[in-house]
């Protein structure tokens, strides 16, 4: 870990203490999520999203190109996750360290691979012309669980973002009307998936957990920065509002029994539930601002 | 005139019958009086819980449950278990007879590569320096390290101790340790070397022999050993032929200390001996293919063995035959029945 | 591969000697010994894998494509890759080079026509698990065993597609292929490259990781039907600073590659011919 | 082709629990690596190499006190049928190393091996689905044929669902078709050490799979077992003669 | 947060909004002629001195690395002028031989961009360098707050403005878009301060056709007490606000 990222022994030993009598040092239960602060910009598609500490903020934007031979009749969508040192020391700009790239494959997974996006809908002419949605995720500060609130921050641009009204005219040519002109047209978002994470701690040593049946492992939902350090494996269940698994990444580390895995899915069902209704009010806040901004200037 | 020998690759000891028959109970046979399991272990596999056994290599434990953490045979020496890896790298022990290739000169010390884990560590205090034992170490010796051992030389040495973390420490303080010259280098898997007394051996066809602990083997002309009074007359002119008049050279016994002195830079010099004779080349061959049969049957490595092999091997007129598979497994099968007929196998 | 200057004077001494005295007694002109088979891998026309005692070992695979003749501009393609090494280092472009102008030249180009439009295009891909000592001798043998156990489906279209617009089709019965190299017409064989180590005025095939290291100059020499063929070039097998080579040194690696080829061509069909068709576990 | 016939058949003629043969050999490499391993399961053929513990290189600069482990997987072009290049940074394959090296670095025991390393190699022959699952199963034979102490095994295998019946041990077709998850079971427990799930499934089914799953590891695991205790008992018998 | 300005610019700044890196700012510059046009909001933080990487490093002086991350889309040779030009800058200011072998990693990421949905239609090329001047004003403000804020030790202040002549020649530094479109020229001046007042001119970049006199005389004047103003009414309370709780035990 560069730039003075380790933990001392000490620190490590009082977390993991405080942990077995159930206290985590931000003071939340162990099953407890951070509250998600979601403030959306004066641009669609633009969305700061904060959980605790942990800051992000997602760029949508949309450009008409030509779709990929083997698919003439979808649309393209890319997201681009490169996370900068501003996020924290550990991240360099050139080399993707690991978590980068877990975090990058899991967010193709929950977002993209699991079409959140109807591809089809973004179809202009079959073959020929295509939206090509981009979301851009910007890394602004690390406390911990990278993954959640990027998905958290993706899913909800993606329902904020309104592309420009189109007409083709009659020799194929597109018109693309502007926002004050035409009323723009939102995205077609099939399910929300919502990623929640959980981070496993051993309290004994490593052969209890293997050989021991007392299934004594800690398990603490949405890791800061700090629990994520001394965590010995962590887990990633996506989920959406109609009880579908969309995606589980268990990458190793401690094993869990199955009937544990079962438990934190299902309380990650009911967090995902929670935060699917946050997301869709804070869209339904921002509608009714607009419209009453709007209101104002026909006054 | 055989140029090539190709053969299909059999899986080499595998009964061809399907692998999936049902896993059924085999009788686990028992060793007698500590009642522990003579067949393999699995990582994993309960040995004991009987909490009496101290728990050594190859376990790890449970409050009283002791699990075996490799693959491969208990050994129990009193009440001290532990789990012999089948195969596995060399692990060094205090005292052992090793050979070692010196991979990187640092300060004050030399890293020696001997096929273990880590790196072994030859100190420069520990070595023999020119100009005999009894000369205090000073700073020009620092700076020359590298025309005593420098990367690459091979050199036979002892273990002196073991560091916290199992690396080796070595020492060359003894007139039969030393850089090697005049033959060549074979190496073998450690778990077949049979640890004994005495590690280097003269052969039939003067012939010397060094079987190191960890699996690496040095084969090299007879140089003038006093000890062998049959022909040492005709060491002792080779000596003379070899070394200009000055009577010492490396592994020879008792001399008095001037002698050892001025001819002491002797014993780091990399110059083989001129007159190495196309008959020991071809001898010294033939014994590192009798070297690799026994290693390729599996089969643990003494003197007694070597001599029998290179005994057998004899029936092969062109040493060249020697390499190929089959005429392995015969000449490790007649050392097998050879053995078993002398009756001390 | 370090070798102490002892060891390095004992064995070049050793090999200098006349015959050369090599360190497992192989006679100048003898192989070390092979494991091989081939048609393995199920989804490849022809496959094969060969394994040195040193563990050296290479596996090859060929796999043909129909292609509209006019726009390929070679219809074979040659690829290695070396395990846990980067693709575009030289030592590999080197590997190609060889093979590729000795296998460019010497193939049944006719065999691989299909119609007037179409014809097979020839992947051949190479993949080096491990290697000791240089691994262009280990490759030559495993392309030509992978060759002569290639076999191309049978066309059941029409041959002259000149005018009348068709794509070819097969039968699809894996029996009715027909081999790239039928073993019985008098056809020649696919070519091989062998690899000389050359020390003093002494010259032994199938240098070994040891020998490579100690020796003055190496050669690569084509060979094809018993004869020698381009391309024959010099390579320094070691990177110490190599001597030249005389033409006595070359005429006599002519005379060994000849004789001894003869041999190997002969080991490497009994092994064709031995496990033909089986697609049996490999270890 | 349906995937499961309604008198309980698949594509291949396997039954809904049946796994795909498998057979594994170890010490296939002798000379060219500490330990290695060769694992077929169905067509999937996965080739292992481990060599280590040996000196890290870099073991001078930082002192780490655990043995670290490195997993490299490289797939010939001739394993796909569409021959297209693995490039080396290919995101897929960096994310199954990661899984690899999370997964073994809890198994295998490093305090015993302090500032060394131990490098796992991977070459893929073939590739008919459960690449990951051969992958796991040929690391664990490996690292034992390697002598290097671990806790337990780690088998791994594939389930997947057909609308309620889950289907073990599912090859290239039925990945494509159906959705599934890998799982990687310690030793004979019930804890699972790796869990990959890449396509939708119900909430509910899932206690179905991750129980047949379990099922299917440790017989994979008894078959490996049964293996290794094989060749060591030869071996034992071998050596014991010295 | 702290703004100001009457017919200028709005100015929005704050310091610390970032805790894993040593200094950290916030700033928001958006025009008072239509308010819903969006501002350009920019983030920027910075890392060091810390131990820099083998091959970076410089005997006597530290050095810099600067990386400028666009809103939307991936880093492209634009960003690579824009670090250019900031460096030019930042070598002038920032006491590099205070930190000897060492590294000061600067990142800066643009968050909004004055409605920036039709970027795509801007078009031709010399229109994006206007905007990059404006990007490139904004850069350098926040750069300067986020050097406070991380307590790295500079030669002396320094605070840049952005003005542009538009058709019917007049100078203005409140400009949105549109007027940013159609101005004839477009001037970025940098000036270092000593006791709140202009002192030398540190850099100073100009696009478009312009009369030498009018840039000598007025746009320098006029950037002059833009930058005064800036630094009296915003980074001077924005500084207070920030140290105002660090002495909460003080009063």
């Amino acid at each position: 870990m560069p730039k003075g990222i380790d933990v001392s022994n000490v620190a490590k030993d009082f977390e993991l203490e405080s942990l077995k009598q159930g206290l985590r040092l931000d003071g939340r239960k162990l099953n407890e999520f951070r509250d998600v602060e979601i403030n959306i910009g004066n641009s669609y598609g633009s969305v700061d999203v904060k959980l605790g500490k942990t800051r992000i903020a997602v760029r949508i934007s949309a450009e008409i190109v030509a779709p990929f031979e083997d698919r003439p009749f979808e649309g393209l969508f890319m997201i681009n996750t490169e996370i900068s040192p501003m996020a924290s020391a550990m991240f360099e700009s050139g080399r993707q360290s690991d978590e980068e790239i877990l975090i990058s494959r899991l967010i193709e997974k929950a977002v993209r691979r699991s079409n959140a996006l109807d591809l089809e809908s973004l179809c202009i002419i079959a073959g020929e012309k295509c939206w090509s949605i981009r979301a851009d995720i910007h890394y602004l500060d690390y406390d911990g669980n990278f993954a959640d609130i990027s998905c958290i921050g993706v899913l909800c641009a993606l329902l904020h973002f309104k592309k420009p009204d189109i007409t083709i005219n009659e020799h194929q040519e597109i018109i693309v009307h502007p926002i004050n002109e035409r009323v723009p047209v939102p995205l077609s978002i099939l399910h929300i998936p919502i990623c929640v994470t959980f981070a496993f701690f051993n309290p004994n040593d490593v052969e209890e957990n293997i050989k021991g049946d007392s299934n004594a492992e800690l398990i603490v939902v949405d890791p800061t920065m700090g629990e994520e350090l001394l965590a010995y494996g962590s887990l990633t269940l996506t989920m959406n509002k109609n009880r579908e698994l969309v995606q589980i990444s268990k990458a190793g580390g401690l094993s869990i029994d199955a009937m544990v895995i079962m438990d934190c899915s299902n309380l990650a069902y009911e967090i995902a539930c929670r935060i699917t209704d946050q997301i869709r009010e804070a869209i339904k806040a921002d509608d009714a601002k607009r419209a009453e901004k709007r209101l104002e200037i026909r006054l | 005139m055989d140029v090539i020998s190709i053969i299909r690759p059999k899986v080499t000891g595998y009964d061809e019958e399907d692998s999936d028959v049902e896993m059924s109970d085999v009788e686990v046979n028992l060793d007698k009086d500590s009642g522990l399991k003579t067949d393999v272990v699995t990582p994993g596999e309960l040995v004991t819980d009987d909490p009496i056994w101290m728990r050594g290599h190859g376990t790890y434990f449970l409050n009283e449950k002791t699990y075996s953490a490799v693959a491969g045979s208990i050994l129990k020496v009193n009440r001290l278990l532990s789990v012999i890896p089948l195969r596995g790298r060399y692990q060094p022990e205090t005292g052992d007879h090793i050979i070692g290739r010196i991979k990187e000169v640092g300060h004050k010390r030399w890293k020696v590569d001997i096929g273990g884990k880590q790196d072994a560590v030859l100190m420069l205090g520990s070595v023999n320096l020119p100009g005999g034992v009894l000369r205090r170490k000073s700073e020009s010796d620092e700076l020359q390290m590298r025309n005593f051992l420098k990367e690459g030389d091979l050199l036979n040495a002892e273990v002196q101790s073991l560091f916290q973390d199992g690396a080796a420490s070595l020492h060359t303080r003894s007139l039969k340790y030393g850089k090697l010259r005049n033959g060549y280098f074979v190496k073998v898997p450690s778990s077949l070397i049979v640890r004994s007394k005495n590690h280097s051996h003269q052969l039939p066809g003067n012939i010397s022999i060094i079987l190191g602990v960890n699996g690496y083997i040095w084969i090299s002309k007879n140089v003038s050993s006093n000890f062998d009074s049959t022909n040492s007359k005709t060491n002792k002119h080779e000596a003379k032929l070899v070394n200009h008049g000055k009577e010492y050279n490396p592994g020879q016994g008792t001399l008095s200390i001037p002698k050892l002195e001025e001819s002491s830079w002797e014993i780091y010099s990399d110059k083989n001996d001129p007159d190495i004779s196309e008959s020991i080349r071809s001898t010294i061959a033939r014994y590192v293919n009798c070297i690799k049969c026994l290693s390729h049957c599996e089969i643990g490595i003494t003197e007694q063995r070597i001599v029998t092999a290179y005994e057998a091997s004899m029936a092969y007129e062109n040493a060249g035959s020697l390499i190929d598979v089959e005429v392995m497994e015969n000449i490790g099968s007649d050392v097998i029945n050879g053995e078993k007929m002398r009756g001390n196998g | 591969m370090i070798l102490s200057p002892a060891e390095r004077s004992y064995l070049y001494d050793s090999l200098s000697v006349q015959p050369p005295v090599r360190p497992d007694a192989r006679s100048a002109h003898q192989f070390r010994p092979i494991e091989a088979s081939c048609s393995f891998l199920p989804n490849s026309n022809g496959s094969s894998r060969v394994r040195l005692s040193d563990g050296g070992e290479a596996i090859v695979s060929v796999k043909t494509q129909v292609v509209l003749t006019k726009n390929e501009s070679s219809l074979i393609s040659i690829d290695v890759d070396i395990n846990k090494e980067r693709d575009d280092s030289n030592f590999i472009k080197n590997l190609i080079s060889s093979l590729e102008s000795i296998l460019l030249k010497k193939f049944p180009i006719e065999k691989l026509k299909l119609t007037e439009r179409y014809s097979f295009k020839v992947y051949i891909d190479c993949f080096i698990l491990s290697h000791n000592s240089y691994p262009l001798g280990l490759l030559s043998l495993c392309i030509y065993l992978a060759l002569k156990s290639t076999r191309l489906p049978l066309l059941t279209s029409t041959v002259n597609d000149r005018e009348i617009e068709e794509q070819p089709t097969f039968n699809d019965d894996w029996e009715a292929s027909k081999k790239l190299f039928e073993p019985s017409e008098h056809q020649d064989d696919p070519p091989l490259l062998f690899v000389v180590g050359i020390i003093g005025n002494n010259v032994f095939i199938d240098p070994s990781n040891e020998e490579e290291e100690v020796s003055e100059n190496g050669l690569i020499v084509g060979f094809a039907n018993g004869e020698i063929v381009p391309p024959v070039q010099s390579t320094n097998l070691s990177n110490r600073d190599s001597k030249g080579i005389s033409p006595k040194h070359i005429l006599k690696a002519y005379s060994m590659v000849r004789n001894c080829g003869k041999e190997v061509v002969k080991a490497l069909n009994t092994v064709v011919s031995s496990d033909d068709d089986v697609f049996t576990s490999i270890y | 082709m349906e995937v499961y016939s309604p008198e309980g058949l698949r594509a291949d003629g396997r039954r809904w629990n049946e796994v795909r043969n498998f057979k594994c050999h170890i010490n296939t490499h002798q000379n060219s690596s500490d330990g290695s391993s060769y694992v077929e399961m169905g067509n999937t053929k996965v080739v292992c190499l481990v060599s280590g513990p040996m000196e890290s290189p870099s073991s001078g600069r930082k002192p780490n006190s655990s043995s670290n482990l490195t997993v490299s997987i490289s797939m010939p072009s001739f394993v796909s049928n569409s021959r297209k290049k693995f490039k080396k940074n290919d995101k897929r394959i960096q994310e199954l190393c990661i899984f690899l090296v999370k997964t073994f670095e809890q198994i295998v025991i490093m305090k015993n091996y302090p500032r060394t390393i131990i490098s796992i190699s991977i070459v893929v022959l073939s590739q008919d689905g459960g690449l990951l699952p051969s992958c796991v199963n040929a690391i664990t034979l490996a690292l034992i044929d390697a002598g290097i102490s671990m806790y337990d095994y780690v088998s791994s295998i594939n389930v997947g669902l057909y609308d309620t019946t889950p289907l073990l041990d599912l090859n290239h077709l039925e990945e494509n078709d159906l959705s599934f998850l890998t799982l990687g079971v310690v030793g004979k427990s019930e804890k699972i050490s790796l869990l990959l799930l890449e396509d939708k499934l119900s909430l509910d089914n899932l206690e179905k799979l991750l129980a047949i799953g379990i099922v299917g590891c440790h017989r994979i695991r008894d078959i490996m077992d049964q293996e290794i205790r094989r060749h060591g008992n030869l071996r034992l018998s071998k050596i014991t003669n010295k | 947060m702290s703004s100001g300005g009457s017919d200028e610019l709005i100015y929005e700044a704050k310091l610390s909004v970032l805790n894993r890196v040593d200094g950290s700012a916030q700033l928001s510059i958006s025009s008072r002629k239509d308010l819903d046009e969006g501002e350009l909001g920019i983030i920027c933080s910075i890392t060091g001195p810390i131990e820099s990487k083998a091959r970076q490093e410089s005997p006597q002086q530290s050095n810099l690395e600067i990386s400028v991350m666009p809103h939307i889309g991936v880093a492209s040779t634009r960003e690579k002028l824009l670090e250019y030009k900031l460096k030019l800058v930042l070598d002038r200011v920032i006491d590099s031989f205070e930190y000897p072998r060492q590294l000061i990693q600067i990142v800066l990421q643009i968050l909004n961009k004055p409605n920036y949905e039709d970027d795509t239609t801007i078009g031709s090329d010399d229109m994006n360098d206007f905007f990059s001047l404006n990007d490139l004003n904004g850069c350098l403000i926040s750069t300067y707050l986020a050097l406070i804020d991380s307590g790295i030790s500079m030669k002396s202040s320094f605070l840049s403005s952005c003005c542009i002549i538009n058709s019917n020649n007049q100078l203005t530094t409140d400009f949105n878009k549109n007027d940013l479109i159609n101005s004839k020229s477009a001037h970025l001046i940098v000036y270092d301060l000593r006791n709140g007042k202009c002192n030398n001119l540190i850099y100073s970049e100009s696009i478009g056709e312009f009369d030498e006199q009018i840039f000598f005389k007025n746009v320098l004047d006029k950037c002059k007490k833009e930058i005064e103003n800036l630094n009296t009414k915003v980074i001077k309370n924005c500084i207070t606000e920030k140290f105002k709780n660090d002495y909460i035990w003080k009063a």
